[in-house]
């Protein structure tokens, strides 16, 4: 796999060496069950305390509000199903965005089936909520607000702050959907009066099937799995001790040099940006300018769609991924495109490209060069781009 | 995903472009939906003699189209009229089940072609009585 | 670690080597996300549907009806949960037993507080249900029966043929937690009329954080992690890959020779079971004689306390388990040894040594003599073991 | 789980045993619940001269005997009724929460043997006008 470019880093990251390392010992060697008496449970169990204790470190939290899960999903699942049954005799209100991932926009459409009523929030062409919207849709009824940290299509950091500020004012949980943001924006869940945030390990270069939710103290929630008396009684199963550490490892090696780390990849970002604007035309930049992810590209390209400009960079050796949910079978492009208020037919032409602390400068020009050949190409197959040809 | 087949009818798709004297011409499908094929024929003595088409869509849609072409070329029309969807389908060995919509698009967009040279030419032409252009190839799986 | 003697198998197992060489690759490496379309992408794909395809294969299911899972304790939640959920409207009474694992004891609990009912079988002394009752036990309302294939704390087997049976003539959905059994029993889901069962990779030397729920086609059933396309729609997030790929050569390793491998593992039981009865009074076997794990030993040891018994062993070197719940905060002894009618003085002083594939004989012979000095020095040390002595 | 403190009193536990001619014995806990102590006293003008212990139970319910005993033997009675269970899992660099009854216990045993005493010889002690050894000690926390 020499010479592959990866730029699909908010799908999946690899697992770093330093990570992978402190891993292996786990699998085969420290391998006793953590809630076992003797020694070799006790390593495990020393090993999850002290993840559990970095993971409150960087969020500002405390130990005992960090609570392991097996990724992103079941984290918003756990929230968002947790706090509606624990809270249903208080009100059966929740408040969301168009824009969620499917981890939490389906388990919201779960619970409108079961009975619960939904606000989806609309976005600006930035992909951006409107907090005075937010404000009124909240009622006597509402129990929670799960809104995004950051938009794993388009990039756009929402105002985290505010939301929090005005769940706090009226006193209802705030969840946040943070599994992009994490490893890229420094979060403090009592600065921004955060409850619940959900993270996963594989989106910054530690091990897939291995997570956390982040729940605050006194908050009142069920559990999602029961069982076993781990995490504190509150999600069961023996816990993937191997999985731990790797989080454990790869939040650290992303919250050391945050600052540089986010630096190097908004200016690859920034790179690759310009030149595609300037040598390609009809083409758009989704999400916001300024407010977005440091490793996050996400164009439009008029004309042509999604998955044969994707085939057709995998055949250059390049990664990169789609908005539209083609591989999902569904026909209908991205929901996060078309909130954001594209028309089907350019929605259908996204390019995401998400860098990551691999990506070089070499690799953004190549990957440049290539879309210009690319693009011309699905292009000049194009009946739509017929059109704009004659009419120049 | 796909078949290697399918990957090199996306790689190196045949017939790709214009007849500017082309002697039926049909499009299908839209924007909204991710798939758009218009397709050109040249048409002799009730044979196909050359065929182009331009695609708007995925991989399979490209590949559907650039398969079709070469199904149907140098065929007669009747012949051409029996190229269904499922034999591009097969052609390409297999298509994912979400994309079969690709290979009714395709046999559709010949089909259009062929209607629009009948009413030019106002001949007849036999199966195409009921077939409608502009129905949704979204509905037939 | 040199010369720790690990006979708690039953706990979690050490990831053999040839499970771990093959997930290597597929922390740094192959590491796409198998929802990609880009070749990396398909890599992981074809890796999981290849583990899907073996899994099948060992419970003569088909491929279609593997979903993976984070282990055994989401899949027996999802299960249970799941039917429940999605089949209310049907009835609400829910059967299982006393002797069932937490992670469906727990939710069958949790279920009774959201409004089902649930009936929990008795067992007899060898752990083994009464198929009489449980046919009784089944009301116009019955939905769900969920039993144990194999008991983790007494290695009991329960009759899976005949409640299948059951469930089948009732039209009764059955699922059976298989978590214990995998890897040591031979389970044709087809045979033995399972509509769903649980299995959890650590229990037969893969790695922990992984396992599969088995789901007959055609069974009604919501889902426990809604969002993303994965698994057919039904469980959503990243698939843990490398998990998934140990999770099929480990299950490839245990049924590939299972019957010489059992036949070693009783050979060792019976022997360590003959040592202990013969050189130490005041002991019970807990657990059915015959229909029992192949590498399951439960014992009580009259006089003495079972946290004492494993620390005592584990300052020489020996990894066991107490029946008793002692670390999860409870000072109740065991919720099976009470049901299978042990008064609770006795109970308190069960040790369970479940036997694996890298214990020897040398390693029993050596745990039995340290297993007489040490019930020796406690019950020289107990008030209770004074009367027997002045009796005798 | 536990203190080093703990195991090294768990793997040598001072004053196991019994004195058969006790001027105290008491004994506390039941079988039920996983832990029985039972200890034993000699007095000689007010001062416990020797203490043995005898213990059914957990690590830690050795461990808080065995403590208890080290921290009564020599002592005058009231200084023994001064002993609290917080001082025994101190003195051990503390106990898990959910183990913190075994001290409890351990305060008890030695109370039990003190009231004991004081019945047979006819002897009030100060502090233990509302004691009762029968009391549950898991009620404690
Ligand atoms: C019978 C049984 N069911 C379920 C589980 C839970 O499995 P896991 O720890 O993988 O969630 C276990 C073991 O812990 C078990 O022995
Ligand atoms: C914003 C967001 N939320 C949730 C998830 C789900 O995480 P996981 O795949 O680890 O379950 C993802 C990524 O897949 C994501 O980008």
């Amino acid at each position: 796999m020499k010479n592959y470019i990866y730029m699909d880093n908010s799908a999946t990251t690899p697992v770093k060496k330093e990570v992978l390392d402190e891993m292996l010992p786990y699998f085969s060697e420290k391998y006793g069950n953590p809630s076992s008496i003797y020694s070799l449970g006790g390593k495990s169990k020393n090993a999850v305390e002290n993840a559990r204790d970095r993971v409150a470190k960087v969020l500002g939290a405390k130990s005992n509000e960090i609570f392991f899960t097996a990724g992103g999903s079941e984290s918003d699942n756990w929230a968002i199903k947790g706090i509606a049954y624990a809270n249903k005799n208080k009100g059966n209100h929740i408040i969301t965005t168009k824009i969620e991932h499917h981890g939490v926009l389906h388990t919201c459409q779960y619970l409108e089936r079961q009975g619960f009523k939904v606000t989806y929030l609309d976005v600006d062409k930035y992909g951006m909520i409107d907090i005075d919207e937010l404000r009124e849709s909240i009622t006597d009824e509402t129990i929670l607000i799960t809104i995004m940290f950051a938009n794993n299509e388009i990039g756009t950091i929402q105002p985290i702050k505010e939301i929090g500020q005005i769940a706090k004012e009226k006193n209802i949980y705030f969840h946040t959907d943070a599994v992009q943001a994490i490893g890229h924006v420094k979060i403090n869940v009592d600065e921004l009066n955060i409850d619940l945030l959900s993270l996963s390990a594989h989106k910054f270069y530690g091990p897939k099937g291995i997570g956390a939710l982040y729940i605050r103290q006194g908050v009142k929630i069920h559990s999602l799995i029961e069982g076993g008396a781990q995490e504190r009684n509150r999600r069961a199963g023996t816990e993937n001790v191997p999985g731990i550490v790797g989080l454990d490892k790869a939040i650290e090696l992303a919250y050391e040099n945050i600052d540089e780390h986010n630096e190097k990849l908004i200016k690859l970002r920034e790179r690759l940006i310009k030149k595609v604007f300037e040598k390609i035309s009809h083409v758009r930049l989704n999400g916001h300018p300024e407010k977005r992810l440091p490793g996050n590209v996400s164009f439009c390209f008029e004309f042509i769609e999604g998955e044969s400009l994707l085939l057709s960079l995998d055949m250059e050796g390049i990664a990169g991924s789609s908005g539209s949910a083609c591989t999902s079978g569904s026909l209908d492009p991205s929901h996060v495109l078309l909130a954001i208020g594209l028309p089907h037919e350019i929605a259908h032409g996204s390019l995401r490209l998400s860098l990551g602390d691999f990506n070089t400068e070499e690799e953004v020009d190549y990957v440049v060069d290539k879309l210009v050949e690319i693009v011309q190409r699905l292009r000049e197959m194009s009946p739509l781009y017929e059109k704009v040809k004659g009419e120049k | 995903m796909y078949s290697e087949k399918v990957m090199e009818h996306f790689r190196n798709p045949r017939n790709v472009g214009e007849i500017p004297d082309a002697d039926g011409v049909g499009q299908v499908g839209n924007p909204k939906c991710g798939d758009i094929m218009k397709m050109y024929l040249k048409i002799e003595d009730g044979i196909i003699v050359d065929v182009k088409f331009k695609t708007f869509g995925c991989g399979s849609a490209i590949a559907s189209s650039s398969m079709a072409t070469e199904m149907v070329k140098g065929k007669s029309i009747d012949e051409a009229m029996k190229v269904t969807n499922k034999a591009v389908a097969e052609s390409l060995d297999g298509l994912p089940p979400v994309k079969m919509h690709c290979s009714v698009l395709a046999e559709q967009a010949i089909k259009a072609a062929l209607l629009n040279y009948s009413q030019k030419n106002n001949i007849h032409i036999d199966g195409l009585e009921d077939f409608d252009p502009d129905e949704d190839p979204h509905d037939h799986h």
